[in-house]
């Protein structure tokens, strides 16, 4: 359990400094843009908006909220605090609501639809690389370039393509929005069905595109296991070939979780313009939302909600991955 | 014990620290050697004892992280690029595993141009060059003409282990370290090595450092032993004396650990 | 009283484990045959222990693979019999190999003791697994009865059971292997290399280990293969040197060792190096040339090209093993007397 | 290093990643020189046009005419007419009088407008009907007997002096216009999109943009991964440390959500296509410094590099002659994905409308952007965005296999 218990202290560490890292480039990002950026915002989004009052009032809270008159670190640490208050000033889009009240109708679209999308696409193209490298000859054969294909697909387009066929084509699932556009949430039998149905579409393009990716690095990760010497010890100690396929693919998976924590990252992006090619009232259509209406404090508040998102998810699964590989304890226990 | 003018090589304190804090290592315990031109020294040592941290230490490949070498009576500086191919033009290695100590994309001839040329032979006619890599090659008992063209890897362990022979026949090193040459090749193959590496030492007088993890090799090749454990020398001396007549527990246990055939292999001992 | 002396008398006629001109072969990507082991017959008998010595690439690990009956890519089985205890695997079901013979008959202590055991598995379920793929009715408790009582036999600490693999150091990780590959009580064991990755303590004390196998009757005997000769000297009872895929010399160790027949043994065993009185005066023998390649092998004698002693017939003749008296055999053109005629000739210009 | 390449020749999947990158970047470079139409031109007034052949009508009805007397001329224009609609509802007639169903085909309009043409009568009660529906009926038997008229049509022009109409020509049913003969004929194999332009010609050129810029993204990942990988594995130490860092941070941090960030913060009229494939190349250099690193490391205590080092070589000589050609492969690889990624990249960008701005020149999101602002996957209109999803697939998709096909020549454990 020592060793573990440095591992966990080591990555809580990791994790803290990434964090505050992360905090830095979203503060920093937008001051570099050249010229007062509170006053090039509040110009850029008054183009859309008439009442005079109001883009008064979002210009005076946020040279508040950033504090463009104060020293820069000072502008940091009120930015902190504020961030920490969930304070992240109005929306311009969507004025009168405040951002962080945009952000909390939205996440949890998002985080319902993208990590059960991704765990299950990651199980999927895991059993299929296995068994890719397994049974090899004819499954192989045609789940290898079947995978790169779809791996490399873009998002967009596996979203666009199920959509056209399964929405517009043969009408079985809805094609936009996260629930139909005549409910209104309630936990009603209705309105959970019209959830779960709005829901298919952008979870399964979500999942067919992980599923490639994690299939090849599979199918690789279980060929080099399937040629370690423990295989050959194992088959002359007369265990049989299903046991020890059992053996290469744990040890094969395991890996394969740290690849997971790594790319969960690219794989959000991917997920995000899913969103936005179904409507789907997470943050990714959001953002698209907050980028048409040049709602900057909208889209600074969604980028830093998502990178917490990834950091917190990369972060669980690598304590898991600590808790069942042993290698690492061992590794740590130096 | 041996006068300071035939000293060519001498270290003083010598030490080398890996990691810091927790994963602190002393590889190499502040070790003092002494060697004379024209002989023939063994570290031996088992695997982590040190050797190859000391053996890099002396070639100027890594920085001690204390102590110092003198090499010719004068303390070594090797601060600078040009430094350090001087120093390079007296001492030269052979490594343990001939596959690895190529660049694959070199041809052989490239391998021993090199030598040529840093011995100052840059300017030298075609033909010249020619007959030198000739004269090398066939001093290790390789064919020249059927290896121009060739990569090293076209050849056997034993065949590159031998074109590392020619190279330092071009190079005439005073000092040649040896890294267990032999380690990594078929046993019938070993006695050539060895007998030409020998060969070189009596025809260019040069003084042979012998890294090997065996104790026998050791015994075979060298006039001065030195053993090795945990970073520090814990017995040397002539090799009849350290070996037939140990005096530290270390390599008494060294010792009567290897299998023999003429003694008795005690095998309660452990 | 009869029936011990029968039994006896038995176990005096059939060998443990007898193998008759076994051939295998390895298929490459680009389906290239290359005969590992071609024509191998070999005899072990109760308490008996037999070496196998040659340089590397010679198919000495292919042998103790080709051994077990059990073949998966890219070796394949050829021709020839496998016969242990009097019942020939070589042409059973791989299944019935698997369950019955591999681990219980015989068992296989692989080269890479490092990496032999499965990383991400305790001792005791890779235990458990073994015991359990030939009886599955055994439960856990009788395999930890079991498995503690056969490593505490064996001076193995009993903690070693709950580690995994990473948790031991190199020396102790050979020895729970060699644990884990008798757990069965298996007749034969094959010791692939069992040591050489080890430093000389370890190596000495696996060494032990496994005379002590033999000596308890923990197993009834032994192949041991490994390129140290002085190593096999000490280990084994007979030795028998193979040289591209075929047996060159067959002999008792010591006879091997002092007297051997075949030039190629000849020239091996005097490129011994061991700490001893005397050796600095020895001159150790070279043998120039590289072994032939085994995708295609010379039709004559596969050691003709590097023979000091090549005649124009040993290029063309096939040569088999000649037995001699006293269980000895060799593979040469030459009689016992011209060899020995050869050698002493060349010992008395050598001397002058 | 012949043999390996020999090697890297004979891998299937290699040749044909390759034989496709290379049939597109040949019609990429060819196309243009042969249709020499600006890319980003408005012709059509409207949205959507679907591809075809657009002859121009005026022109035609000018070009010679040649009679040609077809058998099924009369027929497919009526079925060209006639939808699907008013077949079902001839058919419901028909049975409604007491056709029986199996008799009638609606696939086959000839019979069925000689089954209506027979048994139709305007003044018949039908059972049920409503009047509504009867009155579609006297209208649908109208328009049908204006299809079946084998009248031409005349053509009038309005009298310059009069204003009075004169007929100036007709136009038989028999008569052909020869393609070839009319003077202004525009194919537009892909219809034309939301704007009204041509959509091939767009996509090639957009086709071309997107390479280019997955070219300059790779080119500057590559380009800072090998420089930051090369210096952290051979010089090791706090540089090792500092590099690492950074690196593990960029790995977690995700790059897309940083690049909204940065291309909203350069802003709309800042965003060129050159500066945006900048901006991906310097946000995803942190898997070639990966790769790059754990490469030199392994290499770093292999004795050639000792041996080098001990022939005089300088670091400069080591690192370009003895670490690079042992890397160049992993390299080339990266970059070949670094390529597809970033051609990706864009487009995702530019799907949430953060992609180079609109004005000069298109991309492949920016294509997806405009149909689906537009909505053309609702639509129907499948020809703006389905031969762009193709495109980029192929290119990624050849890419990949390219690596793939790479990766198994030079990891021996792959193959099978």
């Amino acid at each position: 359990m020592e060793g573990y218990r440095k591992y966990f202290l080591s990555k809580l560490l990791w994790f803290s400094v990434t964090l505050v890292f992360a905090f830095m480039l979203n503060f920093i990002l937008p001051r570099l843009m050249p010229g007062d950026p509170v006053r090039a915002m509040v110009s850029r989004m008054a183009q859309g908006m008439t009442n005079a009052t109001g883009v008064q009032a979002i210009y005076q809270q946020y040279t508040e909220l950033f504090g463009t008159n104060k020293p820069m670190l000072e502008q940091f640490f009120i930015y902190v605090k504020n961030v920490f208050h969930g304070d992240f000033g109005f929306s311009f889009s969507a004025y009168p609501r405040t951002v962080a009240s945009v952000i909390k109708a939205s996440i949890w679209w998002t985080i319902c639809l993208q990590f059960p999308a991704i765990i299950v696409g990651w199980l999927i193209g895991n059993t299929l690389g296995a068994l890719a490298a397994y049974l090899r000859k004819g499954f192989d054969k045609v789940l290898m370039p079947v995978s790169i294909f779809v791996s490399n697909f873009p998002a967009f387009g596996m979203a666009v393509i199920l959509l056209v066929i399964f929405g517009v084509g043969l009408k079985w699932f809805p094609t936009s929005g996260g629930y139909g556009f005549d409910l209104i949430p309630s936990f009603t039998w209705s309105f959970m069905w019209s959830v779960i149905v709005h829901y298919q579409l952008p979870f399964w393009s979500i999942v067919l595109i992980a599923i490639g990716g994690q299939a090849i690095g599979m199918r690789s990760m279980s060929i080099y296991e399937l040629n370690a010497d423990y295989v050959k010890y194992s088959r002359f100690m007369g265990i049989k070939d299903r046991k020890i396929v059992g053996y290469v693919f744990r040890n094969a998976m395991l890996p394969q979780i740290t690849g997971l924590a790594l790319s969960i990252g690219t794989m959000v992006g991917g997920a995000l313009v899913a969103e936005i090619i179904f409507s789907y009232p997470g943050l990714g259509y959001t953002m698209l939302n907050a980028v048409m209406g040049q709602d900057y404090p909208l889209i600074s508040a969604a980028t830093l909600i998502i990178t917490l998102m990834v950091l917190i998810a990369t972060f669980l699964i690598e304590i898991l991955y600590g808790f069942i590989d042993p290698r690492i304890k061992a590794a740590q226990a130096d | 014990m041996p006068d300071e003018t035939s000293v060519c090589l001498r270290t003083s304190g010598l030490t080398k620290v890996f990691g810091a804090g927790r994963q602190k290592c002393v590889a190499v315990d502040h070790v003092d050697m002494e060697l004379c031109e024209g002989g023939v020294v063994s570290i031996v040592g088992e695997s982590g004892s040190g050797k190859t941290t000391l053996a890099k230490m002396l070639l100027g490949l890594i920085n001690p992280t204390e102590g110092d070498i003198y090499f010719q009576g004068k303390k070594r500086d090797i601060r600078t690029q040009k430094k350090k191919q001087e120093y390079w033009r007296n001492i030269q290695a052979i490594f343990q595993d001939p596959y690895c100590s190529y660049n694959m994309f070199n041809k052989i001839d490239a391998v021993l141009l090199d030598c040529i040329h840093m011995r100052g032979g840059r300017k030298l006619p075609r033909a010249k060059k020619t007959e030198m890599m000739a004269e090398a090659c066939s001093f290790v008992n390789l064919k020249f003409e059927e290896l121009t063209n060739k990569y090293p890897f076209e050849l056997s362990g034993g065949q590159m282990q031998r074109l590392m022979i020619a190279r330092i026949f071009l190079l005439k090193p005073k000092i040649l370290l040896a890294d267990e040459p032999t380690s990594m090749i078929d046993a019938c193959s070993r006695a050539t090595i060895l007998d030409m590496l020998m060969q070189l030492r009596n025809e260019i007088g040069m003084t042979v450092i012998f890294i090997t993890h065996d104790i026998g090799l050791a015994y075979y090749v060298s006039d001065v032993v030195y053993i090795m454990e945990h970073g520090k020398f814990v017995e040397s001396g002539c090799a009849d004396d350290v070996i037939l007549h140990p005096k530290a527990t270390y390599t008494r246990r060294l010792i009567s650990d290897v299998p023999k055939i003429h003694e008795v292999w005690d095998l309660s001992t452990v | 009283m009869k029936d011990v002396a029968l039994e006896w008398v038995i176990d005096m006629k059939i060998p443990r484990l007898e193998v008759k001109e076994l051939t295998t072969k390895y298929i490459t990507r680009f389906q290239e045959n290359i005969y590992a082991v071609d024509h191998v017959s070999l005899k072990v008998e109760d308490g008996k222990s037999l070496g196998i010595a040659g340089e590397s690439g010679c198919g000495k690990s292919t042998l103790a693979l080709s051994l077990m009956g059990y073949y998966f890519p890219p070796l394949h089985y050829t021709s020839g019999e496998i016969i242990i205890d009097g019942r020939n695997i070589s042409g059973m079901d791989p299944d019935d190999v698997r369950k019955s013979i591999l681990g219980t008959e015989i068992a296989y202590i692989p080269q890479s003791a490092m990496n032999a055991l499965n990383p991400t598995q305790k001792i005791i379920n890779f235990i458990e697994d073994v015991v359990q793929a030939h009886d599955p009715y055994k439960t856990k408790k009788e395999v930890h009865d079991l498995a503690r009582s056969s490593f505490e036999t064996l001076g193995l600490p009993a903690e070693v059971l709950q580690k995994y693999p990473v948790e031991l150091s190199g020396g102790m990780k050979q020895r729970t292997v060699i644990a884990v590959s008798v757990i069965l009580s298996p007749k034969v064991l094959i010791a692939d290399e069992p040591s050489s990755a080890l430093d000389v303590t370890s190596q000495k004390m696996v060494i032990k280990m496994l005379k002590n196998l033999m000596e308890n009757g923990f197993i009834k005997s032994m192949i041991f293969i490994t390129h140290e000769l002085p190593l096999l000297y000490n280990v084994t009872d007979d030795i028998m040197v193979m040289y591209a895929g075929q047996i060159v010399e067959k002999a008792t160790a010591k006879e091997a060792v002092f007297d051997p027949l075949h030039p190629y043994a000849k020239g091996l065993m005097g490129s011994i190096i061991v700490p001893e009185s005397g050796l600095r005066n020895t001159k150790l023998t070279a043998i120039p040339g590289v072994p032939p390649n085994l995708k295609n092998p010379p039709s004559g004698c596969h050691f003709a090209d590097r023979c000091k002693y090549v005649m124009p017939e040993c290029k063309v003749t096939s040569v088999g093993l000649r037995e001699i008296f006293g269980g000895r055999a060799y593979r040469c053109i030459l009689s016992e007397g011209e060899l020995r005629e050869v050698y002493s000739k060349e010992a008395y210009q050598n001397a002058r | 290093m012949k043999h390996t390449l020999k090697q890297v020749f004979h891998s299937g999947k290699f040749i044909v990643g390759l034989s496709i990158f290379v049939a597109m970047l040949l019609i990429v470079i060819v196309y243009p020189l042969i249709v020499k139409y600006p890319p980003l031109e408005i012709i059509a007034r409207g949205t959507f046009f679907p591809p075809g052949i657009y002859v121009n009508v005026y022109d035609s009805i000018g070009s010679p005419k040649y009679t040609l007397n077809l058998d099924n001329a009369a027929a497919n224009r009526i079925a060209s007419k006639l939808s699907d609609a008013d077949r079902t509802a001839i058919k419901e007639w028909l049975v409604a009088d007491g056709i029986p169903e199996n008799q009638i085909d609606i696939t086959d309009t000839k019979s069925l407008l000689d089954l209506w043409a027979n048994n139709y009568d305007p003044t018949k009660e039908v059972s049920g009907m409503t009047l509504a529906k009867q009155r579609y009926y006297q209208r649908l038997d109208t328009s049908l007997r204006g299809i079946l008229s084998t009248e031409g049509v005349s053509i009038a022009a309005k009298n310059a002096q009069t204003g009075a109409l004169e007929e100036v020509g007709s136009v038989a049913q028999t008569d052909y216009a020869n393609v070839s003969q009319v003077p202004n004929v525009r194919v537009l194999p892909l219809g034309t999109d939301n704007f009204g332009r041509d959509v091939l010609t767009e996509l090639v050129k957009a086709t071309s943009v997107s390479l280019q810029i997955g070219l300059v993204a790779g080119t500057v990942a590559t380009l800072i991964g090998l420089t930051l990988g090369l210096l952290a594995g051979y010089i090791g130490g706090l540089v090792d440390d500092i590099i690492m860092f950074f690196t593990n941070l960029f790995t977690v941090i995700p790059t897309f959500v940083l690049l909204i960030l940065i291309s909203f913060s350069i802003g709309q009229e800042h965003r060129g296509a050159f500066t945006i494939a900048v901006v991906i190349g310097f946000t995803s250099w942190v898997w070639t410094t990966r790769a790059v690193r754990a490469q030199v490391l392994s290499l770093r205590n292999r004795d050639h590099i000792n041996l080098s080092k001990l022939s005089g070589h300088s670091i400069v000589h080591i690192i370009l002659y003895d670490v690079l050609p042992y890397i160049a492969s992993y390299v080339v690889m990266a970059y070949i994905l670094q390529i597809s990624s970033g051609i990706l990249t864009e487009a995702g960008l530019s799907i949430l409308g953060l992609g180079p701005r609109t004005t000069e020149v298109p991309t492949l999101g920016l294509m997806m952007n405009w149909a689906m602002i537009y909505q053309a996957q609702i639509l129907g209109k499948w020809w703006a965005y389905f031969p762009v999803i193709v495109t980029i697939a192929l290119v990624t998709f050849s890419m990949n296999l390219m690596n793939t096909g790479l990766d198994q020549v030079f990891n021996p454990a792959l193959r099978d």
